[in-house]
């Protein structure tokens, strides 16, 4: 009796899950409805957004988002995985664990923070060295990048480190270096966990809001240069969302979040299916 | 106290008043052992758990060295000179002195690339040369017949007492001249290990082996010297026939017999 | 150059490289640290706890309201996500376990997991905010709980798996009912792992800023009515932050400062419950 | 070791006393029997020695089971290897016992005069029963018994027996010359004597199995 | 062509044409298994990994049935019920019918809590009676000396074998008829093992036990009835003694000298 | 099993069957001696029986190491311990030959004419030999052969030796009867011949332990 009982709540709050996020692509899929049936493809082939016409094209955001991304994971995948690498393999004891625990905090510390730091310390430094206004896709990609370092580097830290001890240790008995075995070893064994932490850490930056609407700029225009300001889907939701007056105008900002939540959700469930459930395997 | 036997073979390789420290410890946990290990013989080191017979196996490849700050005193005598020497080329040491663990250590790529891995590190790239003594070493191993037909499927497809050949066939494949087990069939169903025990006895006529095993049965099924340690000492060294029919020391026949652990 | 002296010599090289890259790293990941601390700490005085925001230039400007309103909008969204997270897990871990639903469950709340929270936002917009036609503490808090749930989810369901079967065989065989072998064993077995699930969830919520801008939104004034726009601390740091106004912007390091600490402080507390679990056995 | 296992080696133990026992109760009232012309103590020697055999076969079957449960090594080994070669030599030494039961009865209702042998066959057949005795306190307190004593104490009885069997010998060659006609009877108490002769011979080797039992080394037989 | 005994002791268990198929599976994983288990005796279960020792002993009180889709056939006969019946309470059959596993199971409460727990469960909350049968429980599991100071402890904070030893005393706390041992020193060195041992002998005085075990000597050391079980069936089932020195069929004498695993 | 293991069973039962095989070429040359009258071949059957005891106890030994070595269970241990008690038998065996040998060769050389009882003689000899040889074969083919069968024909040999031992003893008693002064004599005849008779009994205890080893049960040994 109670064996039911309990047995149906806890069945009832699984489904929850389910049921939310199909209730969120239906929301949003229905908010949508009508910049979609106004624009069609034009939402997002052109990048045309003036509120005052009434006219709506993503392309400068959609673009923002995969480029400053990109840009993101270029500079801190490899960073991140020659601290992964120095954390488990080269640090000694002490400085492991200081180093290890910092890196876990400040993944832990808000985007928000890390986009204040953007915006008042590093933009300068990039308007000093490249000209310009500072703010724009560059420094967006950095600030990026330093923000989803820290994750990337634990997680895949964390991947190399479930190498079993005398794995590497028989590699060591067969007269190998310490990089044959990080590279022939360690890597080859954490490669599934290791890519799709990198993945998940890009999906995490696609969907970054706060540390890049400090320094991207909000300008609905595709970039000349990686040094121009622009806009991506996050910022422009975070900067415009209050702002909407017409219903057209929230239906395209519900489009742009309808279109962030797919690109993201593709990215994660690839990460997901192809790579972690492989590492989950072996 | 300790009874060692003066072992009328040549050795492969000569313990001598060796001491292990763990780092941070205050007492070596290995004190003044001198033994003789005897070429193209089966060693057993035998004893309770933390008697030491692990750390000890553990010294003859160097193996501590992996983790900073253990101290070893003494010498271990290999081919002439003292591998517990600064100078020991640790990587050239490990190619003469193999090791096989616990538990299987098949690496993360396909049956061949785990037998070829070794050679390759020692620079050998010829393909034909190569994938003779893979199936050299596999043949060797006892496995050759389970797996011809799938060198380039993953080694962690295999089963567990296979993957533990597997890793011996990686070990033989660099010709070491001795080989180090380190409790091998722990892991191991009854069958695997008969297998394995088997395979041990087949390599001695082209390898010095030393093995730790908290299983006795196999020290005694296997072995043609067996160690007795106890708390850090090695109590007795003696032929295995004669060590388990007449130990000499009170404690070997006392843990022989069970009447302690 | 023998085979050997080479590999020697590139594992030198590689060594050295990762080295560098983690000095890198480092160096920018303690420079941001630095910038808070110094920033923070020089912005912090008592004031921040007494006075409520003010226009700029009013010396008695404080953050009161955004500390109250980001503690009542943390305690709702766990009050929601808490229970249902937990009590999901559990059905994954002990009832689902491998059924197509329960893995189809897991993949669904791990994509949620790292799913856009200002997505959230806009979902928790449009079906609370437009409704009621004006921003409420409601909202922000059904936004948190919403992202919080999978986080607790997933946690609770490894940290329950963890427990070895073995375990629930063992009360079983004692005759026990699976309700009891679950509340009396299982959540015992797991309790460091699900209380530092819980302390991580909340760390996470805490730092959420997108999902709140256009759901509590924000107010200036101190406020305790649920069914109003309630001030949290993430959006204050950003509106202060982003003024031309030099003392908002010392406000706004010093509640970048108090929130990071905060944040930090209970993923500290997680670590260190779950290495307490762990050293017991 | 566990508690089975013990009790088992103990019991093992304490059955081969005990058939050591019998053998020198056997003994004891055979030499009585003789000494004293009693008919009925030849009678009840012979009751002891009836189940020397199968309880040696019980001995054995023990051993068998105690070395197929528990493997046993070392020490505990050789003495069960020990006990199993034993009851061999007991069931010997029990045969030999019947047979001069039997026989020695039979000569002193014969024709042949051995009144001046007498004293020295009581001397032998004492120094059989004080071998066979040494072996029985022996291993009645085994833990705490030296077998290098015990093997020293049985070789002097034995070399005693030796001895005094010459001696005999010597005087029944002599009978045998001075009386033809009864040299044939003189020949079976000379059987009969090699009897006691020979036991004391198994006392030894049954000594010399509880020394390799405790000492170990190489398993040294003599039969 | 099973060698079944009949035993002359009364049973506490008596297995008749038993047959059980897992979930999905095509053919019995145990077939037609006709078994006595003697009263206040150990009786061993052994054979290759595989045969259904484990599957058999799990049958004994029902454990598959957490699991959905498993299938009886055949009977169990337990206080004069066939405890396969559908209308068998598998709350009380657990009672009364405990388990020991492989690996110790100790709760994650205090040393104190756990020996309770199955008390507990059956509705005694009297402290002074708890208390009393708790210490009798670890007294009888012959842990009481080491735990008596510490009993609010956590049970983890013990070692394998201590657990092992709480895990049984837990089992013993409600007074069961009959105790089920899977493999229960699999997991733990020597020293405890003999100790696990000895106390499984001890406690047949006042349980009758089932052990499955990998380890024949193990069956040789402690059991007195042996049954040798191969491919889901019952080979052999006799007394221990008898079954190691003179098996009585050919599969039992290859199994346990070793001519196959 | 392992391949040392089976190895050193094997060996066990080599040294065994070499064992016999020892004894029967000094049977056979015995024989051969008597037959012929040669004194040669009575020599070099005594180097056949010299190392009989060392060697038995190298068996011995052997058998002690491979229990503590290997554990031996069911068919293995019995066999094992079959060998073990088989030493002790064949070491008599080695005795009574080596007794034989001797005291045949001095008869042929003494006063007694046992002509008459010659071909009894050889017949008795024979059977003993036929035994020995059954008991070699068997251990040669002992995974082959049938312990029943090997147990049979040497009971069939050892009670035609005991028939022919009974009819000479008829005959040798007939003689002293007649002979008064040779009867000491014909008594050592007696005895001599006595050793083959014993022979005869050891090798169906040898049987019984083979029939042991391979059937099971209870290991039941007659002296």
């Amino acid at each position: 009796m109670i064996d039911k009982i309990f047995f149906n709540f806890t069945r009832f709050s699984a489904l929850l899950i389910l049921i939310i996020v199909a209730w969120i692509f239906t929301v949003l899929f229905n908010h949508s409805l009508e910049a979609m049936s106004t624009f069609g493809l034009d939402f997002i082939t052109k990048d045309e957004w003036a509120p005052n016409l009434d006219k709506f094209g993503a392309h400068a955001a959609i673009l923002g988002s995969i480029i400053s991304t990109m840009l993101a994971m270029m500079l801190a995948v490899p960073i991140a995985i020659g601290v992964a690498i120095f954390l488990s393999e080269i640090a000694h004891d002490k400085i492991k664990g200081f180093f290890g625990v910092s890196v876990e905090l400040l993944a832990a510390i808000p985007s928000v923070i890390y986009g204040m730091w953007g915006l008042f310390f590093f933009v300068p430094i990039i308007r000093d060295i490249f000209g310009g206004l500072g703010i724009g896709l560059l420094a967006a990609g950095i600030v990026l990048a330093i923000m989803i370092l820290p994750f990337m580097a634990a997680v895949t830290r964390d991947a190399m480190n479930t190498t079993p001890d005398i794995l590497k240790e028989s590699a060591y008995a067969l007269g190998g270096t310490q990089w044959d075995v990080i590279k022939d070893i360690i890597i080859p064994y954490a490669k599934a966990g290791i890519i799709g932490s990198l993945i998940l850490a890009l999906g995490r930056a696609i969907g970054e809001t706060m540390a890049v609407t400090f320094v991207m700029g909000n300008v609905h225009k595709v970039p000349g240069s990686i040094l121009d300001p622009t806009t991506s889907i996050p910022v422009t939701l975070a900067n415009e969302f209050s702002e909407a007056d017409s219903s057209l105008y929230f239906s395209s900002l519900f489009g742009l979040a309808l279109t962030l939540l797919i690109m993201s959700f593709v990215v994660i469930a690839v990460a997901k299916f192809y790579f972690l459930r492989k590492a989950r395997r072996a | 106290m300790a009874s060692i036997i003066d072992i009328k073979e040549e050795c492969a390789l000569h313990v001598r008043d060796f001491e292990f420290t763990y780092k941070g410890a205050e007492s070596p946990s290995l004190k003044k052992i001198t033994m003789p290990i005897a070429k193209h013989s089966i060693t057993a080191l035998i004893g309770p758990s933390g008697c030491g017979k692990t750390t000890l196996l553990r010294s003859f490849n160097r193996m501590h060295d992996l983790y900073p700050g253990n101290t070893y005193a003494g010498e271990i005598e290999f081919e002439g000179r003292n591998i517990l020497s600064d100078k020991e080329d640790l990587i050239h040491l490990r190619t003469k002195i193999g090791m096989i663990f616990q538990k299987p250590t098949a690496f993360p790529m396909s049956i061949f690339d785990n037998v070829a891995y070794g050679m390759r590190l020692q620079g050998i790239k010829n393909k034909t040369e190569l994938s003779d003594r893979v199936e050299k070493a596999l043949k060797d191993a006892a496995i050759w017949k389970e797996v011809s037909d799938r060198l380039k499927h993953d080694a962690n497809g295999l089963s567990g007492g296979q993957q533990q050949r597997l890793c011996i066939a990686r070990a033989i494949a660099v010709e070491p001249e001795v080989l180090l087990f380190d409790e091998p069939t722990s892991a191991l169903d009854p069958i695997s290990t008969q297998g394995i025990e088997r395979l041990v006895i087949e390599l001695k006529e082209r390898v010095s082996i030393i093995i730790v095993t908290h299983n006795m049965q196999q020290a005694a099924r296997v072995s043609d010297y067996t160690g007795f340690m106890y708390l850090g000492e090695l109590i007795e060294l003696g032929e295995t026939e004669k060590l388990f029919v007449t130990p000499k020391e009170k404690l070997t026949q006392e843990y022989i017999t069970g009447k302690f652990g | 150059m023998t085979a050997v002296q080479k590999r020697v010599l590139i594992n030198k090289i590689a060594l050295a490289f990762s080295t560098l890259s983690a000095l890198i790293a480092l160096g920018f990941l303690f420079w941001i640290l630095g910038v808070l601390v110094m920033k923070g700490i020089s912005a912090l005085n008592w004031n921040i706890f007494i006075f409520e925001g003010a226009p700029p230039g009013n010396p008695e400007s404080g953050l009161k309201h955004a500390l109250v309103g980001q503690a009542i909008l943390i305690g709702m969204a766990t009050a929601i996500g808490v229970p249902l997270g937990i009590l999901a897990g559990t059905y994954l871990s002990e009832y689902g376990k491998n059924s197509k639903l329960a893995h189809t469950i897991r993949d669904i709340s791990d994509i949620m997991m790292s799913a856009p929270s200002i997505v959230i936002g806009a979902f928790v917009y449009a079906i609370v905010v437009m409704p009621m036609g004006h921003f409420s503490a409601w909202a922000g808090a059904i936004a948190l709980g919403i992202i919080m749930i999978p986080v607790i989810l997933r946690t609770t369901d490894d940290m329950l798996q963890l427990v070895p079967g073995e375990l629930r065989e063992a009360a079983f065989a004692l005759g026990a009912p699976k309700y009891k072998v679950i509340l009396s064993v299982v959540y015992r077995g797991a309790k460091a792992g699900i209380l530092t699930g819980v302390l991580l969830g909340i760390a996470r919520v805490g730092g959420e800023t997108a999902p709140l801008l256009f759901t509590s939104f924000n107010d200036n004034f101190f406020t305790t009515d649920l069914n109003e726009a309630m001030p949290s601390l993430t959006v204050t740091i950003f509106n202060y932050a982003t003024s031309p106004y030099e003392d908002w912007q010392q406000l706004g390091w010093a509640a970048a400062f108090i929130l990071s600490m905060f944040i930090l402080g209970l993923n500290i507390l997680g670590r260190l419950i779950l290495l307490a679990g762990k050293k017991r056995k | 070791m566990l508690p089975r296992y013990e009790n088992k080696l103990n019991e093992i133990r304490t059955q081969l006393s005990r058939l050591v026992a019998s053998i020198i109760s056997a003994n004891g009232e055979t030499l009585q029997a003789f000494e004293k012309d009693q008919d009925d103590l030849y009678e009840s020697a012979r009751i002891h020695l009836k189940t020397i055999q199968t309880d040696a076969n019980t001995i054995d079957n023990e051993v068998i089971k105690t070395l197929a449960l528990y493997g046993p090594e070392a020490e505990e080994l050789r003495l069960l290897v020990a006990f199993l070669k034993m009851t061999n030599e007991l069931d010997r030494v029990g045969e030999n016992m019947k047979k001069y039961n039997n026989r020695i009865q039979e000569l002193c209702r014969g024709e042949c005069d051995i009144t001046i042998m007498t004293p020295s066959i009581i001397q032998l057949q004492k120094t059989t029963l004080n071998a066979l005795v040494y072996i029985h306190d022996y291993l009645e307190a085994i833990n705490t018994s030296d077998a290098q004593e015990l093997f020293r104490k049985v070789s002097v009885e034995e070399s005693k027996n030796d001895d005094l069997f010459s001696i005999i010998e010597k005087d029944l060659l002599n009978l045998i010359s001075e009386s033809h006609e009864l040299s044939a009877d003189y020949v079976k108490v000379l059987s009969t004597l090699r009897k006691l002769e020979r036991t004391g011979d198994r006392t030894v080797n049954i000594a010399a199995l509880l020394l390799y039992a405790q000492q170990g080394g190489e398993l040294n037989f003599h039969a």
